[in-house]
């Protein structure tokens, strides 16, 4: 297992603020009806989704999906143009044209979020692809959840992964609820990760509300598929404090379910992990979070100055 | 008859929960269509009233739900089912295409497959390119199935009824932009709009406009004000896309003699190309003395900032301009 | 376990018989160009779709598939519409325009074969909903491949059908090859069964050439699907002895192969086991073998006079 | 340039074996497409030639085929996928029509999928509704995607090897009847056929014939018939539907005033009608002194019995009688 020194937990603390303060804001434009469409927050999954992608190497990829938020930010990414994405302006990462649902960094191995549910498994399994075929030591992290684990080309990508010895590890982010639908109303299952079972390939389920779990189980895990081993599953338990979308009454949970995965906030986790373990002074993570929050503030000063893409535009970029 | 005045989406409701009232063989299966109300809240109220097996939430699985559908309804349910946006019915188009709209002739008239599969289409929510397309063309060309694209909550209403009584699969194309308008309902339990019967949705004689779905608005918009300049257009609604109601299209291209289409559909591949073409080999052709002109979609995939999104498809200005120039037969 | 009497078994290799025969007489056809298109023969699997289909009720379902001869015959069938809709006559089950792959009696609960691989999983799955629905007390019989168990359909269905507890049993006919590719190449497990797991349903291998073995489980299984506890996944290992279709070098089996399979003749097993447990005299059965033969010859006489469909015909059905 | 005679079916191998041979990162995947060299025979030696690496076979998996070539290609890679049955191109909807075709787009510009779904359409090999769909209007209906039919071995092979060496997601659609019909091939391995080129099959003044791929025999046959009885028809071949050769088209009917447009497909929104939607709000809409006419498939499933299979696509002699309908101006 490999070890995490000080300078890593930093950078996971950061990036997991940095996250957390984005939706925030992301949350406060909608509210006011400063960004058009919907967003889907992943507040109370940053530790899954980030200290998953700082277990990988800065050139793996990953596949990302519509509650990406937390996952691009993981995988290090530009705050100010990606703020600029989801305020529509030609500076963002899609000039404009994608949005919160569509954010992709193909230089830093993001090859994009996704729309829809399930769209990232085969994805994932034409990168690995590639990475084997060409040989390049990469491997391939494909983000997805617990509901999309039902669709078909979960299965397909799976298997076919399985038998070709692919370098994918398949990240199931298990929050309980796919849109309204709670997990035993969609699986007669507890663990996702027992479908690894059907294509003969390793399955864990780790917390991941705990990076220090989620970190040590993605290098191993990595480590493994890097080797040639073929793909593993992994399922990540964690819980979105949030409604789906922009707009969701949550009459299908309690207040109390929601309120009982606050208590296990995976941002405080890391504070007090670091703390605890002297890795970090109080007063060094409490500056660096102010630093995070402004990094935000600022990327919305950008993208607020920055233009929106031109009319013309909009025929461009259809064909290579 | 009793009118209402409701939003499309409330119409829709209705026409639903007026057939599982009468109809114990009418059910409804979708993602979230239960306790949530569907993902656009057009269900809301039905799992209270109907209950757990009649208003059943599905895994998202797009495939089984269209595919059970069909199973279903060859065995004697109704099924209505919901894809939560017509994106995604491009996971379901082998239950629909291969096995809901063939199995009849396949199997030599022996089967009915009474199905309605509803899903929203359309752009102008800020939900980018896969949460935005208008796929009704693809429908149209499958034998087999049949494709309704309302335009008005009334329409909603007594399409969908006909679609549920109807014992054919049915394409139940809803409009994502019109489920908040409102319009006056009948409140009649059998108000039911013959499938493939069109509606002049406002007559004159200068111009044929034909268009469906969130376009209709706009269309009769620009047709207001171009009353005021004098010029009268015609509105005609096909409503029903499969089966088409071509003898309304040719009579009021025989009387207008000009010819123009409008949707919201990427322009290529698009429906209006069918009935551009429909309309050249038919007898009107003869009358036509302007170039058919369509506005449709651009060719691009939807974008999210608003202001490219709202470029891409007619606006009101764009049709009345495309109004004027034919009628005063500039190209 | 239920009991099998004589007369079961009488039908049964009936039956056994009749999908050998019909099979051979096809494939005579085809060898001279009297067929047109393509078919998929199941010599060699005949116990496993038979025994299964009379381990059902009557009035029980099945969905069938692209080498669905002997399973419709197992379901019960009238020969002579059969040969008659092979030949693309009028008076076939599907007036001529169906086909081989498309044979269909709704009158005797056989939903269709299918030329979709996969295609049955969910409409399996919508006909059991009709009799859950309508508490009829039947259950339905969904035949596939192991080939399409790597359809994602197949993993939708047996989801679907774990959740709300319809009652179905999804019957795996698993041949060892899906068209030329071995299973080995096409999943990295051994038994199809295994899957589910995956759905929280109970999962069964059995010997398919083995009618006894087949008949017995799948009445068992029936039994607890009919109570309302949910889906069943039921593998039954067998072989197809000719190719896949009309045209097939089988390059990728050996001839071995092929001939150790014939050793275990699912037909002779069942004459054999009846006639070592007394249960038939070896002249009773040689005798039915011949009628059976027969009937096949009586099918052809049938076809051979019938009409073809009127060209009229062609636009008739589309719509009900 | 050399040519040599060869089949349909050995064009496309052999394309693909070029293009194999100069780029290392051209693979081929998709169902038996390796030892046992496709269904239809198409791949047959390349197992050998390449191996397993390059010429892979895939578990029944339709969605992840079309998925993974998509994600291969926006990687690096130059992926062709073979999807056995054009029908099963509705189980790879998704990962072609909301991943491979948006992609680019939808992240501004920074990707590309530089992708090949090779996928064989058509009817007339007495193999039922199910396959035998010719479906390429849809996909002309998605921006993103090119769409190609080749009618020729010569043109099968150009536009394949065009097909792959195109940065963008190129569905190519071959055509069943015409894997073993023969014809001379450019033995040149820079034989490279444009995509969007159409040509003129055939020069003639009376009447403009568009057609594509198993129907351009058959409307070459009915020219050449009727060539003898005085009448003069120039025969367009788009050979790529996306992008159009709209000139070529345009200019053709200019000259000749007259427009006959036959394909395969069922008629009801095929591609027919957008040539002729296209044509009657271009400028050649005034040089038309006829009916735009289009001779299509039956809107039905695809029946088994061979004499109804071969009475649901045009004859030779329906094409024959619709040309001299046309240019005798009878309706
Ligand atoms: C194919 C498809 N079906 C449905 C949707 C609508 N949808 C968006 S997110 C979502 C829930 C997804 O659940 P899960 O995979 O668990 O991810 P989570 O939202 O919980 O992060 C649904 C149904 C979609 N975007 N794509
Ligand atoms: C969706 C789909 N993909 C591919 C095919 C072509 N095909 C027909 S049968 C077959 C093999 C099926 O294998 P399996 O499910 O094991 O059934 P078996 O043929 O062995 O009985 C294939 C690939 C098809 N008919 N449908
Ligand atoms: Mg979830
Ligand atoms: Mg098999």
């Amino acid at each position: 297992m490999a070890e995490m020194n000080k300078e890593t937990l930093i950078e996971m603390y950061k990036r997991m603020n940095h996250a957390r303060f984005f939706e925030e804001k992301v949350s406060w434009f909608f509210a006011r009806g400063m960004i058009h469409g919907t967003t889907h927050l992943s507040v109370g999954q940053e530790a899954s989704a980030v200290a998953a992608c700082m277990a990988l190497n800065d050139d793996d990829l990953i596949t990302s999906t519509h509650r990406g938020h937390s996952q691009v930010i993981g995988k290090g990414i530009d705050l100010n143009k990606m703020m600029a994405e989801l305020l529509g302006k030609i500076t963002g990462y899609c000039k404009g044209k994608g949005g919160s649902m569509h954010i992709a960094d193909l230089s830093v191995g993001n090859l994009g979020a996704n729309g829809v549910v399930g769209g990232g498994h085969s994805l994932a399994c034409g990168a690995a692809l590639t990475q084997q075929y060409q040989d390049t030591g990469k491997i391939v992290l494909c983000f997805f959840g617990d509901g999309a684990s039902n669709e078909g080309s979960f299965h397909e990508a799976l298997n076919l992964a399985s038998v070709w010895k692919l370098p994918v590890i398949f990240y199931c982010e298990n929050n309980l609820y796919g849109m309204s639908v709670p997990q035993s109303a969609s699986m007669n299952i507890k663990d996702v990760a027992v479908r690894a079972d059907s294509y003969g390939i390793p399955g864990h389920t780790i917390d991941g509300n705990n990076a220090i779990e989620v970190f040590n189980k993605i290098k191993e895990v990595a480590a493994y598929v890097r080797e040639g081993n073929g793909p593993v599953l992994v399922e990540s338990k964690t819980y979105r404090w949030l409604g789906h979308s922009k707009s969701d009454a949550q009459a299908y949970r309690t207040k109390e379910e929601v309120e009982s995965w606050k208590e296990k906030d995976p941002i405080n986790y890391l504070y007090n992990y670091m703390v605890t373990n002297d890795m970090a002074e109080k007063e060094e993570l409490d500056e660096l979070k102010k630093t995070c929050k402004q990094d935000i503030e600022d990327a919305v000063a950008f993208a607020n100055v920055s233009d929106n893409p031109p009319l013309s535009s909009v025929t461009e970029d259809v064909y290579a | 008859m009793e009118y209402k005045e409701m939003t499309y989406k409330d119409a829709v409701n209705l026409a639903m929960t007026e057939e599982m009232r009468k109809d114990e063989n009418v059910i409804l299966f979708g993602e979230d269509v239960g306790l949530y109300g569907g993902a656009f809240g057009v269900s809301v109220g039905m799992f209270e009233e109907f209950g757990p097996e009649r208003v059943k939430d599905t895994p998202i699985s797009e495939a089984v739900i269209a595919g059970c559908a069909a199973g279903a309804a060859v065995t004697g349910l109704r099924p209505i089912a919901e894809i939560m946006f017509m994106d995604f019915t491009t996971i379901a188009m082998d239950a629909l295409v291969n096995q809901a709209a063939k199995m009849r002739y396949m199997f030599g008239g022996k089967a009915q497959v009474p199905m309605v599969l509803r899903t929203p289409g359309g752009s102008g929510t800020g939900a980018a390119a896969q949460h935005s397309q208008s796929l009704e063309a693809w429908f149209c060309h499958v034998p087999g199935l049949k494709v309704v694209v309302p335009g008005t909550p009334a329409d909603a209403k007594g399409l969908l009824k006909a679609a549920i009584r109807d014992n054919n699969p049915v394409v139940f194309v809803e409009q994502k932009t019109l489920y908040k308008e409102k319009g006056e309902v009948p409140m009649d339990d059998e108000f039911v709009i013959p499938l493939g019967k069109g509606e002049i949705k406002r007559e004159g004689s200068d111009v044929t406009v034909i268009s469906y779905g969130r376009m209709l608005p706009r269309v009769l918009e620009a047709a207001d004000d171009l009353k005021k300049e004098g010029i009268s257009v015609e509105v005609v609604d096909p409503r029903t896309l499969v089966p088409l109601d071509k003898e309304m299209i040719i009579d009021s291209v025989k009387k207008t003699g000009k010819l123009i289409l409008v949707n919201e559909a990427c322009k290529t591949g698009g429906f209006l190309g069918e009935i551009s073409a429909m309309v050249s080999e038919s007898e009107a052709f003869d009358y036509l003395d302007a170039p058919i002109v369509r506005l449709a979609g651009l060719d691009v995939p939807v974008p999210y900032n608003p202001e490219l999104e709202a470029a891409i498809v007619p606006s009101v200005d764009q049709i009345r301009q495309a109004i004027v120039d034919v009628v005063t037969n500039k190209r």
